[in-house]
């Protein structure tokens, strides 16, 4: 009786709740699997889904040092959209939002997903350039985003009264993206687990694994964990802002480096902004959440760090530059902030690929990662079962360094 | 309204000759100066103040300081904000509230129904429904049930927010007996103090209690320390400030809620010293049983302060449950001011039980505990259970609850020190400082006043000796006496049933249930129990309840709580406002801007002004009445070509570059050759990153040997003058290159056009102006139109043109004269937007349009630029290794499109055969052309040097434009009319 | 927040610095293959740990210096040498 | 307005970047009577002439304007033929004095800089934040004087208008 419905949620009160299955099983851990993934993040749990649901995989370990969903599915934004600039990205994100869509009921969980906009405020001519190319990009490869009046932006956020005319910087424009969405964050994590571990992956929490191992010709041959060795076909390395930590024991170095990103959250009100708003120009977004906080994020830290926290001075940034365009946010309060640790690539593109050690692969370089968590999963699956990148995952393999031909997604839109 | 019910006639530290008069839910009250919104309700008798949160239960006040979890309320009016927790609310004149989630009252509120749905409402319950047809559907109106308060509408003025820095050697948080101790301490040995305390009055708990100190009641200790605080220049005391947060380098974040200046609104603190002591006492926590939750169920201390503090009393007969020593004291009080106490119900064994209950005649139920509390909007009764199952009903209407004290770890946590877990404490201590702290009192764990305050002079004394200072002895006072605190845990208590409602997270509703649900579930470690039934994440963020999740999470499982471990001490403390962060900086704090001496004049003559990079703001064009910006543009156009114009190049980046290895630099610098340029003579460079794409470009002119003038993109100035100190400190340290950044050392009006020549000739100058004394390309140095100048024959429109520079002082003069001097020439001044059209024209690339982070000089057709000499300058090895993979790049064309006079947008992909398929190029500029009297347009094209003279297909969404790609310059491509 | 040690200034709050990214080894000369370029270029340390890195006084005094801070505690250690 | 300080917009003053080997720079500024400052970011004097160590191989002169012309014909800009080099700067830089008995308060709005007498003696300069950009700060007897790139100085000037 684990299936979950409104039906099954009322059959379930009679008894008090008291006969739910787990989510995810506790098995022990075995000596050897077919596919290990490492890191039960995002990422990592959905590429155990779609091993199994698409390529019939199963006999598949997720290895997670800490909790499941405990990495950067659980401290980010939440912000799901896909109006990238560079051709090579937008079908990637294209598919990633459509599968966001079906989800819930691919996992049957409700993951919140809640498809309400994203308004970009435009405060500078240079950008309104920027933001009308990745319009007509878009339009190719169908994400929509539409330019709006400043009196249209005004009327669909009314507690954006900042930006006036007579202000530092006057609002001129702003565009919707109407396939923006936002959605509860740690159900992503858990909706995967539960899928994955019901058709048939393992998932092991507090196990670390502490180095690669190799075999004789080089190729990869299993892990060593703090539980001990666990032997695999194949390894990917699926752990975000530790991706080069683990992938050094086996003397692959990446062009990755480490950030922290934060985030902070206002006091719980009510219903106030009911799209994402994002800020290019000065560098902040928000959007509210269901219980009514609004969710706030801005840039990463200056500097390498694997600190999950919040610095001062990049913190303050977010607050003063929010405030410019909601200046009655100053009454408001801040209740909670936090952060989490990223990886950037040097051309500040994704990273899913095969790697020089055969049959290791890694997934990393996902600063803005979220939105990409199924087809992440779903392309990465792909080509660990195949051994090919898929096909909207091609640029993002590690052969662009060879010839520093980078894609250079930029974050020029601020909201991850 | 006069009588309040419920307060003593005498006593507490109210200031009975300050009555204020103040609104909740629509009605008139009246409190005292010094009552809290929480006191002065309680004593008007009001005791439901709120709804809850999920199942809207009837709430009261709980708790008195920051801790509460239940009493939030929205403030109306002038200091509109939402979510107060009323015991943090001074009673002010005029103050109006209202309760949070309830509607249209607390006493009366629709949303209630949900209570009786509360079975089908467990943790977690909507992750397995509201899956048809989508949750998009059921999220209005579940959004509109949550949230809480209202946001805030009103505004307060920026200036009435600060924020200022802080350096010390000591900062104390908290003023409690043993923070008043420490900071007194410091202050005498002559340090440079700060303390900072969350109440409005010194005392911390001494103000709740009825201690005895040196045989005077404690708060005259208090005042006497605070006295000799007061009285030190070096020592700043901060009353109603929160520290919320601990940074790097010993820093607190602190917000001061009502300084005492009556221009500021509140002031964030950015405090550093080089050591902190936290001060900052324990947090009582609650006890789980069913509807623990009734208005009139409240902690010990609160009801303590309520009592002793504001002289309310909550209730007329009470029930006091504890599995410590410590309400003992409150039982005690209440002995002395007469209050009917039904019982004391300890769950402690009799023989834990010692010394505290003398003198006390009341009821005492050893071993028993509270099963359930009965009544609705109040208590009625309780019934209690003995170890045996038998149970007593006793009549009540209040409930004091101590569950056992939290220290307040919460900032040393953020510190990054580690915490341990003490089972003789049954709560967490601070254990490793990873900065320069330490904690002192019932923050560190230490629950008796006597020793804590002997511990607390040992430890400040060796934390400032070790910072050099002398420390003289300092006499302990002398306490009436004091009992253990003997806490025997009770994370729950016994018998109870699926459904009761035993809450353990109150604001946010979660019962003991939910974390039995979420652990089966599989959700067993306590983040995860945090997050799947949101225990901890309210406006408290669970300050009396998080421990109880951990204390059951254990018993669960078989483990200590120490083992559960807690979830992160995150900032802030408690909520702070947003504009306590942001204090003064907005508007032009935020967003610096810079003038040049010509702004005022532009802005006059109605210029559009725009942001023109690096915080500059420049006119984009100047339209006369009526005018269209095309129709202003193409006449500004125009009289460039065809007559002159002129501009306000000051904002371009200018550094004076010399030294012995100066000329060397250059040449690092730039992809192309420097080492031949004559002296007065300049050039053209690109200046690559590293990575082989283009950074900036400008002319760097010659001035004497090893000496430089270098202009720079507006945009990149700052930039490349990190670039370059950067190569020079660190890359070329043993070189001797000295950099000044002078762009606002000069300022320059750039007149150009064919008659521009004229212009200075009417001006008057020293300089041999012709074209053969002075060409393209040099720089002389003279006087023009009576000031000194220098002048630079460079072109970024394709026609003559002389960068008259000038120092500020005489730029707005030097203006003058020009416009003076070119009005019989009609001269023009021209905008960005006028420009851009010029450059477009000659196929001059443009920062941010051709060049978007992706293009090296061989794709804008500048190869030549790529010196064959200096394979080491920056960036030129990137190139080559991205050239020699053979891939097809995208090149930089003209195009001309077939668009009937409309201009494309700037940006549209360029599509094979125009199709909705990936781009192969893009257009990167557009305009309307004054010498070609069309539309053209510049852009990239994959292989497009090889396809001059095809169709490409421009794609602007549903519409499809085509294209004849040209050469890109569509304007004396030879270079003629800027070299005359 | 964070103080830094500019070596010319002494200790000053971060908001005056300007971070450079961690230190690499020196700009190799035109000889080495197209893959030590590359790796030189674009594969950073990344320590959980002491990371050298450069940071600019840019609203100070200008210098560019050297640090060892811990990329978890971001404790500033004496550079060796 | 509501703090007890005033500010005062200066006129412009004779100013030059000079930058070099310490040696060659004290043999530079020797006919003028003036002694590199001894310790970093402080000044020296001599008559009206003020000296600022502000970086490593860094000075800044800052004289009355009056005086600009004859300290061109000393100081000689330009000359690069020496182990340093001096640039004229008058126009680069705006001044601002904020005196009174608030003054310290101002500045601990305005700048994360330590003026503690024992960090930021007497006789201290240097150059740190002031309002979000760069700036360099004096103290003088009541109060500091400040002196930020002069392109920023009607938002300086507006600035403090405000508070
Ligand atoms: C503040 C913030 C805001 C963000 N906002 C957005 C946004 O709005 N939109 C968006 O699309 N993206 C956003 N992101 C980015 C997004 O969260 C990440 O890109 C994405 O979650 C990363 O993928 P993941 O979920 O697989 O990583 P994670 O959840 O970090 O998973 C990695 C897992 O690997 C585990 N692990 C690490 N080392 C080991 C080891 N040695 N052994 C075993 N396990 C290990 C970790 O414990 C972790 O659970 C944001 C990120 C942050 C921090
Ligand atoms: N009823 C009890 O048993 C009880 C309760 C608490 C303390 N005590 C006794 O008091 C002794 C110590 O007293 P103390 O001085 O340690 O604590 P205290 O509780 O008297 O004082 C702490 C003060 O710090 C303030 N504070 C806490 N966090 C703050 C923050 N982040 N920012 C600003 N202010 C903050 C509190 O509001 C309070 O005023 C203990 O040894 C114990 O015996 C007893
Ligand atoms: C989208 C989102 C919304 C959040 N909302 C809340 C909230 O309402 N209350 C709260 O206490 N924390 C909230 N958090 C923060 C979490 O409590 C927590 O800080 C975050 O998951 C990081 O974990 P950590 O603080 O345990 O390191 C939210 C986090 C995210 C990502
Ligand atoms: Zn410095």
């Amino acid at each position: 009786m684990g299936k979950f419905s409104a039906f099954t949620l009322a059959w379930n009160a009679l008894s008090h709740h008291q006969n739910w299955p787990r989510y995810w099983q506790n098995v022990p851990l075995a000596k050897k699997y077919d596919v290990i993934i490492i890191g039960a993040g995002g990422h990592g749990l959905a590429t155990a889904h779609y091993l199994a649901k698409n390529h019939d995989i199963t006999n598949v370990a997720v290895l997670e040092k800490g909790w499941l969903g405990g990495g950067n599915i659980a401290r980010n934004t939440v912000t799901i959209r896909s109006n990238y600039l560079r051709d090579e990205s937008l079908p990637f994100f294209v598919k990633s939002v459509s599968l966001f869509e079906g989800l819930a009921k691919d996992l049957n969980f409700n993951l919140m997903y809640s498809k309400r906009s994203m308004i970009d405020v435009i405060q500078t001519y240079p950008k309104m350039r920027e933001i009308r190319r990745r319009m007509m990009n878009g339009y190719l490869h169908g994400s929509s985003y539409n330019p709006i009046n400043v009196a249209e932006l005004r009327r669909r956020v009314p507690a954006l009264t900042g930006g006036g005319p007579k202000s530092r910087l006057p609002i001129i424009g702003a565009m919707v993206h109407k396939e923006a969405a936002v959605c509860r964050h740690d159900g992503v994590a858990w909706g995967y687990a539960r899928s994955a571990s019901r058709r048939g992956a393992e998932i092991h929490q507090h196990t670390e694994v502490k180095s690669l191992l190799r075999a004789a010709d080089g190729t990869i041959k299993g892990v060593e964990t703090n539980r001990g060795t666990v032997l695999a076909d194949k390894v990917a390395v699926v752990v975000s802002g530790h991706t080069t930590t683990i992938t050094e024991t086996a003397g692959l170095r990446l062009p990755v480096k480490s950030f922290n990103l934060a985030a902070f959250v206002s006091e719980p009100v009510k219903p106030l902004v009911d799209v994402i708003v994002n800020c290019p120009d000065l560098g902040v977004y928000l959007n509210q959440s269901d219980k009514g906080e609004l969710v706030i994020g801005g840039a990463p830290d200056p500097g390498q760090s694997f600190r999950r926290d919040m610095k001062q001075t990049v913190f303050e940034d977010a607050v003063v530059t929010m405030l410019e365009l909601f200046p009655a946010f100053r009454r408001l309060k801040l209740l909670r902030q936090w952060g989490g640790v990223l990886d950037i690539a040097h051309d500040a593109t994704p990273i899913i690929s095969q790697t020089d050690i055969p049959r290791l692969f890694v997934s990393c370089g996902w600063w803005g990662g979220f939105k990409a968590v199924p087809a992440g999963g779903y392309t990465l699956a792909h080509l660990i079962a195949t051994g090919q990148p898929h096909e909207v995952a091609t640029p993002f393999t590690l052969d662009r360094f060879r010839h520093l031909d980078f894609v250079v997604e930029s974050g020029t839109t601020t909201a991850r | 309204m006069t009588s309040s019910p419920l307060r003593f006639q005498t006593g507490g530290h109210i200031n009975r000759d300050k009555p204020i008069e103040f609104e909740f839910n629509g009605k008139i009250y009246t409190g005292f100066d010094g009552d809290t919104l929480a006191s002065a309700l309680l004593a008007n008798g009001i005791f439901l103040t709120a709804r809850s949160f999920k199942y809207h239960r009837p709430r009261g006040v709980m708790g008195a300081g920051v801790e509460e979890p239940s009493c939030l309320v929205e403030l109306l009016g002038v200091h509109a904000a939402g979510n107060h927790a009323a015991t943090k609310v001074e009673l002010r004149t005029g103050l109006r509230a209202k309760s949070v989630n309830c509607w249209p009252s607390p006493n009366f509120d629709l949303l209630s129904i949900n209570q009786f749905f509360s079975r089908l409402l467990p943790a977690g319950f909507y992750y397995k429904t509201f899956m048809w047809p989508n949750w998009h559907l059921f999220e209005t109106s579940i959004r509109r049930a949550a949230g809480l308060a209202a946001a805030p509408d009103e505004r307060i003025p920026d200036h009435r927010y600060e924020t200022r820095w802080w350096y010390g050697d000591v900062i104390v948080v908290g003023a409690g007996p043993c923070g008043l101790l420490a900071a007194m301490m410091a202050s005498r040995s002559g340090a440079r103090v700060m303390i900072v305390d969350d109440h409005r009055e010194a005392g911390g708990h001494l103000r709740a209690s009825r201690m005895i100190i040196n045989g005077n009641p404690a708060l005259d200790w208090v005042a006497a320390i605070v006295e000799e605080l007061d009285a030190n220049p070096e020592v700043t005391r901060l009353q109603d400030a929160i520290a919320w947060g601990y940074r790097e380098s010993n820093q607190l974040m602190i917000t001061e809620r009502n300084p005492l200046e009556d221009h500021v609104f509140q002031r964030g603190w950015k405090a550093r010293a080089n050591r902190v002591i936290l001060a900052t006492g324990a947090i009582e926590r609650n006890l789980i049983f069913a509807n623990n939750d009734r208005p009139g169920v409240m902690l010990a201390s609160a009801v303590q302060r309520y009592a002793n503090e504001y002289a309310v009393m909550p209730g007329r007969r009470a029930v006091i449950f504890t599995n410590n020593s410590s309400a003992y004291e409150l039982a005690h009080d209440l002995r002395s001011l007469g209050i009917d106490v039904a019982g004391i119900v300890d769950s402690r064994p009799s023989s834990a039980i010692g010394v505290e209950q003398q003198g006390l005649d009341m009821p005492l139920f050893a071993e028993h505990q509270v099963m359930t509390a009965h009544g609705g909007k109040k208590v009625q009764a309780v019934t209690i259970r003995d170890k045996n199952g038998v149970t007593t009903r006793l009549n009540c209407d209040l409930l004091a609850l101590s569950g056992g004290w939290n220290p307040a770890v919460h900032l040393f946590s953020q510190s990054r020190g580690t915490l341990a877990y003490d089972a003789d404490l049954a709560s967490f201590v601070p254990d490793k400082p990873s900065q320069q702290v330490i904690c002192v009192g019932a923050a560190a764990g230490q629950m008796n006043l006597a020793f804590a305050i002997v511990e607390t002079a040992a430890l400040t004394s060796s934390c400032l000796q070790n910072q050099g200072f002398t420390v003289a002895a300092v006499a302990t006072p002398e306490l009436s006496t004091i009992t253990d605190y003997n806490i025997h845990p009770l994370w729950k208590v016994d018998g109870l049933r699926p459904g009761d409602k035993a809450f353990i997270d109150i604001q946010n509703d979660v019962t003991l249930d939910d974390i039995g649900l979420a652990m089966r579930e599989g959700f067993d470690t306590v983040e995860h129990v945090k997050r799947y039934t949101t225990a901890g994440m309210g406006i408290d963020q669970g300050k009396i309840g998080n421990v109880n999740v951990i204390g059951n999470m254990a018993e669960a499982s078989n483990k200590t709580p120490g083992e559960i471990g807690t979830t992160t001490f995150r900032s802030p403390f408690t909520p702070v406002d947003f504009g306590s962060i942001a204090g003064q900086r907005s508007g032009e704090v935020v967003l610096p801007f810079r003038h040049t001496p010509i702004t005022k004049w532009n802005k006059a003559q109605g210029a559009v002004m725009y942001e023109a990079g690096a915080r500059w703001q420049r006119p984009g064009y100047f339209p006369v009445a009526g005018e269209t910006m095309q129709n202003a543009i193409n006449r500004e156009a125009e009289a460039v070509r065809y007559g002159v114009g002129v501009y306000d190049g000051s904002p371009l980046g200018k550094f004076d570059i010399s030294g012995r290895d100066a000329a060397a630099f250059i040449d690092l610098l730039y992809t192309n050759d420097f080492s031949d340029l004559e002296i007065g003579m300049g050039r053209y460079g690109i200046m690559l990153s590293e990575d082989g794409m283009i950074l900036d470009d400008g002319v760097t002119f010659k001035l004497a040997e090893n000496h430089y003038f270098m202009s720079t993109s507006t945009g990149y100035a700052d930039l490349v003058f990190r670039h370059m100190e950067y190569i020079l400190q660190v890359e070329r340290p043993s070189w001797q290159v000295w950099i000044t950044p002078i762009t606002s050392q000069w300022c320059n009006a750039t007149i150009c056009g064919p008659k521009a020549r004229d212009v200075l000739v009417a001006l008057g100058t020293s300089v041999d102006i012709s074209a053969e004394a002075f060409p393209f390309m040099a720089l002389r140095e003279g006087i023009v139109a009576d000031m000194p100048a220098r002048i630079c024959r460079v072109s970024f429109t394709g026609e003559v043109s002389f960068e008259i520079n000038v120092w500020p002082r005489h730029a707005e003069a030097m203006w003058h004269r020009i416009m003076e001097a070119g009005a019989p020439l009609g001269i023009l001044p021209i905008g960005s937007e006028t420009s851009h059209v010029l450059r477009v024209e000659k196929g001059f690339l443009s920062l941010g349009h051709e060049v978007d982070g992706t293009v090296d000089p061989f794709d804008l057709g500048m190869g030549w630029i790529m010196s064959r000499t200096k394979m080491h300058a920056i960036g030129r090895r990137s190139v080559d290794i991205r050239r020699e993979s053979g891939k097809p790049r995208r090149e930089l064309i003209g195009l001309l499109p077939d668009s009937n006079g409309e201009l494309i947008p700037e940006g549209a992909p360029i599509t094979p055969n125009g199709d909705r398929v990936a781009s192969e190029g893009f257009v990167s500029a557009c305009v309307w052309s004054v010498v070609k009297q069309r539309v053209i347009a510049l852009g990239l094209l994959l292989n497009g040097r090889a396809r001059i003279g095809q169709t490409v297909f421009i794609r602007d969404r549903e519409k499809t434009i085509k294209a004849i790609v040209t050469k890109p310059c569509f304007h004396d491509p030879q270079g003629h009319r800027l070299r005359g | 927040m964070l103080t830094l040690p500019c070596p010319f200034c002494g200790e000053r709050d971060e908001t005056e610095f300007v971070n450079g990214g961690p230190t690499k080894p020196p700009r190799p000369d035109i000889t080495v293959t197209n893959s030590e370029w590359i790796d030189w270029l674009t594969v950073p340390i990344n320590p959980i740990g002491y990371v050298e890195e450069k940071w600019w006084h840019a609203k100070g005094c200008g210098a560019w210096f050297t640090i060892k801070r811990h990329t978890v505690t971001h404790d500033i250690a004496k550079l060796d040498g | 307005m509501g703090y007890q300080i005033s500010t005062e917009r200066q006129a412009l003053q004779a100013t030059f970047d000079i930058k070099g080997v310490k040696a060659a720079v004290a043999r530079k500024l020797s006919p003028l009577g003036l002694a590199l400052p001894s310790d970093r970011n402080t000044t020296s004097r001599s008559n009206d002439i003020t000296l600022c160590w502000i970086g490593k191989s860094h000075w800044l002169l800052v004289a009355p304007a009056e005086m600009e012309t004859q300290l061109k014909a000393s100081l000689v800009p330009d000359d690069t033929t020496h182990d340093c080099r001096v640039v004229l700067v008058s126009d680069v830089f705006t001044f601002f004095s904020i005196t009174g008995p608030q003054a310290n308060d101002i500045m601990a709005i305005a700048s994360p800089l330590d003026t503690r007498p024992k960090k930021f003696p007497e006789n201290g300069s240097t150059f740190s934040e002031l309002f979000g950009i760069r700036g360099l700060i004096l103290r003088q007897p009541n109060g500091f004087t400040i002196a930020i790139e002069q392109s920023y100085a009607d938002m300086v000037a507006a600035y403090f208008r405000k508070i």
